[in-house]
């Protein structure tokens, strides 16, 4: 895909997106959807001096968790899948808890973790690792037994084998659950930043809903979404960068 | 040496399974090249991931060197069928991958520039396997396992997809690196005529589940301007016959 | 059922439902009353208590039009009008929120307070009430230390487990913590300034004046029926369905309701200054641009 | 795996969770936490009279939602993995929307689908079909291109195509899919059943919340664990089934 | 009837792009057999993309009865050199891919039954690409070309994981099936001896980038016994001096 038509194709999605909303705001007219006009110009007007600080605290706090979540799930995922046995007991553990609603340790965590940024860590990559573990471990398990052949005929110790063909074999996906886990943890924000902050854009978007102030709310929605946007191109050029032996 | 006894080989399916070989038995004394032959799906990859220690699970005594079959501890060199390369590593990565694992090394010294020259893969060191044709991939195989200097090469229909003189090329250096290094070698092959060619001795299997016809002493082996001697039509007629009866 | 969109006004106006949102809180026991002992019916109106258990939950689907009504305070109105909707308080309501200090904080009283870090929820009626009680024993905001928790039951936690120093909580969760040992240092009953408050949409007052007024009636049936029986009779009932904390039921203490009022002029315009020095707000809200006086009468 | 390893497996996972949480519970001492067996014993004493509604209530809402999601979901990754045009068109679009808190819509789902039934299955919807769409879509696009020679030659049509090559290639990684939009649907049950119904998990442990009555909320999510641990067990009951020729 | 002027393709890499064949001119009449022998990475297998429709990408003009090549309205078939089997449909499925793709058809009939029996592969029905052996897997690919009863045969080292007598009883087969058809095949070996004993005429094509050295006539096609005439080995021997100039 040429970089160029990649950018064209993201005007069209964008335009879409634009055109989509003001229909919506025209036909309903009701504060609840401010026209896209609107909450672009209250950007304009608040970024610079209200809106810069949380985005930033976010980002930072996004690129912390999904760090970790990575650091830890991807390992541990790629264990799962490889040993079986592994396998067998994790398994059970990440099904028994995943689906557990995490907002709900939220108490438990701040009351071990304290109120500040440790704690807002901790709940993103609660939130996300789960994604991470079963794409990391679905990955391993989908390689052809026959693609380890030749590495076992020549006596490669498990690090090899890692190296050779369980990361590299896996990377699209481990990327595809990198994207997962950005958009998620892009959109938990608004739990995980309720708390103990009073910066960040969960902190923003939230405090201008209560505030009933729906072009702030817009405009911090506009600017969380155009912040997970980057992010994903970053994936994205990584993949292209990494992956181009597909 | 490659002490073979009683070698039993099944596939286990869902709720059944597959007898590749029964109660195969033969040596492979250390230097010695043997050419295997049989008819299609009779089992002589599955004899070779016994050897590399691909399949481990089998009845029978197995020993490389008097010794059970260990990759870690052995250096074997292995031709896949279907290549085995690496897809998301080039042409070079994979040819030195056999050394990488072996001895931590990952720069090809002389010899292994002189091997790809030779196979006439220089020029495709930065290709992705994906970007090959069929041949250029089998090339690269065999320039990984003849780079990694192995003490036993396992060569599973080498050089099925080379085309006649490239073919005839190939053989000259197998046979040549052979000579200098003194491999013991398994060299799978569908070619009477290969099998005459490069083997000290041919072993004729039956159609699966495999189970060994004969083992047949190679007059022609060494001999000079093999095509042209008697000898050569007598023993490529015996095999076939051998062949043939086993069906 | 789902019933789509605001315009969906019902054809027959008698017909109409009144829909009233409440949350977890003291302030909605009347309206739980009214609806059990069939006070709305007997006022001949059709009422549809819906239960939040979030203000957001519950001022979305008031913006929205699936509500006429809300038992919310005077900060949250104010908001509503100015993000363009317009929401009319009939009147206040009674509700007590106390400010407490954990049990090992060492708080004795408002003086200890600076320096320590409480708990509420900014930019809203836990912020201002914390402002006035700070103001009213000669501290300034900037004195402590405010830490933002939301939900309330996670703030009760953070103050028993001493992660904060001391925070202010409304009934009945305040009645808990006491009991688990925290320490009452002010509470808007002591210091009656309270801004809970009853609001309507504008569209509902103008529409269905008539059923409003038979909400009104049945409300203030309510609070009577609260006033003479003893609190046992209906307890259980009101804490089962407004999702109380059932150890709470000996140390329930309810406010002392009063018939609907309109709300005092001076909190309003108290806390349109509050909003405004906080630059919460743009615009200058007078009395009678937030509250409906005629419906009362 | 023998289903036997596989229960033994499960067994010890969940024994090492129980293990843990004791184990916490007993260091901590506090209400907020309480032990296993107290709430083992809860489950049994109001599981029937009291809970199994509300697991009902659940399970039905979240079957819907994975449902609908993934019956939209799966085939426009699908569409956007193989056809790169409108990948260019709509991953723009799905880049922007993901990270959108999806709790942040809630004012305009309320608007247009009121607070019944529909909301709660939009709002599942809205919040796990984005990670089934990009899914699917990197799946399609990490086909090797080879793999569709052997169709082209025998000029199939397109939906040949999906048929024959795209929908089993990817199977594996819809199932991948599944497993995260079962994990992610079970735990936002939590914002989506909090109004409108008095049914459902999410809106038993968050009244068991609010009622500060921990012994509830835990039983509650004791229960959605082992509801979700069920759903991830069908799908690789699935995945054996269906992925049989890897 | 297949018709190329000028053909040449390239493929495109990230920077560059890799001439495959250049300025290719041939012409195959109905009905008849083409052999193409030429060398490792000359660009036989892009050929065949390019008449199959996989490669869309080409200069000059490639026409299958005068028009231009569109597998949807030309029935097609062809044997890949890695056989191109789906690896989640067994041997079965795989077997009607191309009945089942071009008629809707996913039962088989008299022929393809016998043609399954003749290969040797009617025992596997139920078995995946990855339970069978390199040559079952090829006979798979064989047995989905034939059953297809295509008009156009492309097939790609169709032969080369059988071993010799197999691939003697297929090279009967298909000159069988032909007969009976007559069906319009180009035919890449890298066997002399299967070019000849094929091709009524064989296509000798340089190394890369690929062009045609020579279309050389072939008078031992259909002659009995032809190993055992004169004729065969002059052939031989001018074929591989076409090649062996050509490098
Ligand atoms: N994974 C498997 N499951 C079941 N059966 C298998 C499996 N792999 C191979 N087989 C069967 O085992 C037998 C031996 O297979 P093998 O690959 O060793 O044959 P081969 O002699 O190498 O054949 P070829 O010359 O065609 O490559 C064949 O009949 C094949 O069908
Ligand atoms: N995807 C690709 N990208 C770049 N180069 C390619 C690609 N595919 C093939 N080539 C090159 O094009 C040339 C022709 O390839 P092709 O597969 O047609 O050769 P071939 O004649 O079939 O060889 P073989 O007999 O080894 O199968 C080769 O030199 C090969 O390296
Ligand atoms: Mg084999
Ligand atoms: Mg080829």
């Amino acid at each position: 895909m040429s970089s160029n038509g990649k950018w064209q194709g993201a005007l069209y999605g964008f335009g879409l997106v634009i055109i989509l909303w003001q229909a919506v705001a025209w036909l309903l007219k009701i504060p609840i959807i401010p026209t896209p006009g609107a909450v672009f110009v209250n950007i304009a007007d608040i970024f610079a001096n209200q809106m810069q600080v949380h985005v930033v605290s976010s980002l930072g706090r996004i690129l912390k968790g999904i760090f970790i979540a990575i650091g830890l799930g991807v390992p541990l995922g790629f264990l799962m899948g490889y040993f079986e046995k592994l396998d067998k007991i994790f398994s059970p553990l990440v099904y028994f808890t995943y689906p557990i609603p995490k907002i709900a340790l939220l108490p438990i965590v701040m009351l071990l973790f304290g109120l500040g940024e440790a704690s807002k860590l901790i709940m993103i990559v609660l939130i996300v690792i789960f994604q991470i573990i079963i794409t990391s471990r679905d990955a391993v398990k989908n390689i052809p037994a026959q693609v380890f052949r030749s590495l076992q005929s020549l006596g490669a110790g498990r690090w090899q084998m890692f190296r050779e063909i369980i990361i590299p074999a896996s990377l699209a996906e481990v990327l595809t659950a990198t994207r997962l886990a950005l958009g998620t943890a892009v959109s938990v924000l608004f739990f995980t930043e309720t708390f103990g902050t009073e910066y960040g854009m969960g902190y923003f978007i939230m405090d201008a809903w209560m505030r009933v102030n729906y072009l702030d709310m817009y405009a911090g929605i506009v600017v969380l979404s155009f912040m997970g946007f980057c992010l994903f191109i970053v994936v994205d050029i990584a993949e292209k960068y990494y992956c181009s032996w597909r | 040496m490659i002490e073979i006894k009683d070698l039993t080989v099944k596939y286990l399916r869902q709720d059944d399974f597959v007898l590749a070989l029964e109660r195969i038995n033969i040596e492979i004394p250390a230097g010695q090249i043997y050419t295997f032959i049989g008819p299609s799906g009779c089992g002589k990859s599955t004899l070779l991931y016994v050897l590399s220690g691909i399949i481990k699970d089998y009845t029978g005594r197995v020993l490389i060197n008097s010794q059970p079959v260990d990759p870690k501890k052995q250096r074997i060199g292995m031709i896949m069928q279907n290549y085995g390369l690496m897809p998301w590593r080039n042409v070079y990565q994979n040819v030195v991958l056999g050394t990488k694992i072996k001895d931590g090394q990952r720069r090809l010294d002389e010899y292994g520039q002189y091997i790809l020259e030779q196979l006439g893969i220089d020029h495709l060191l930065d290709r992705y396997p994906k970007e090959l044709s069929g041949g250029q991939q089998q090339r690269v195989a065999i320039a990984r396992s003849f780079i990694l200097k192995p003490d036993l090469l396992l060569m599973d229909e080498p050089f099925s997809a080379l085309d006649a003189i490239s073919r005839e090329e190939m053989q000259e250096l197998f046979l040549d690196t052979w000579k200098q290094h003194n491999v013991t070698t398994a060299f799978i092959t569908h070619s009477v005529d290969e099998a005459l060619y490069l083997g000290s001795k041919i072993v004729v299997l039956s159609p699966a589940p495999g189970t060994i016809l004969e083992v047949i002493d190679n007059p022609c082996f060494k001999m000079e301007d093999m095509r042209l001697q008697d000898d050569y039509y007598d023993m490529s007629a015996r095999i076939r016959k051998v062949l043939d009866k086993g069906r | 059922g789902c019933s789509s969109g605001q315009n969906d006004a019902a054809p027959d106006k008698n017909e109409k439902t009144i829909r009233i949102g409440v949350m977890p809180d003291v302030e909605s026991i009347p309206f739980i009353i009214a609806d059990k002992n069939g006070y709305f019916a007997q006022e001949g109106v059709k009422v549809k208590i819906e239960h939040f258990k979030s203000a957001q939950d519950r001022d979305s689907a008031l913006q929205t039009g699936e509500l006429d009504g809300v038992v919310t305070d005077v900060l949250a109105v104010v908001f509503a009008n100015e993000g363009g909707f317009n929401l009319k308080m009939i009147s206040s309501n009674d509700g007590n929120i106390e400010l407490m200090a954990g049990k090992e904080s060492g708080i004795m009283s408002m003086q200890d307070l600076p320096g320590k870090s409480i708990g509420l929820s900014t930019n809203t009626i836990m912020e201002y009430t914390t402002d006035q009680m700070l103001a009213a024993a000669g501290l300034k905001p900037e004195d402590i230390n405010k830490i933002a928790i939301a939900p309330l039951p996670t703030r009760m936690e953070m103050l028993q487990g001493g992660k904060i120093d001391a925070g202010i909580l409304p009934e009945p969760l305040a009645g808990l913590a006491v009991k688990n040992g925290a320490k009452v240092l002010q509470s808007t009953d002591r210091m009656a300034n309270k801004a809970g408050a009853i609001a309507f949409t504008q569209k509902s007052l103008k529409e269905s004046p008539q059923e409003v007024k038979a909400v009104i009636r049945a409300y203030n049936q309510a609070v009577d029926y609260l006033d003479k029986e003893p609190l046992d009779s209906f307890s259980d009932y009101v804490i089962k369905t407004q999702g109380f904390p059932p150890v709470i039921k000996d140390s329930l203490q309810l406010p002392q309701y009063r018939k609907m009022a309109l709300p005092d002029e001076n909190i309003v315009a108290d806390v349109v200054e509050w909003m405004r020095t906080k630059n919460l707000i743009k615009g200058n809200y007078e009395y009678a641009d937030l509250v409906d006086k005629n419906i009362l009468r």
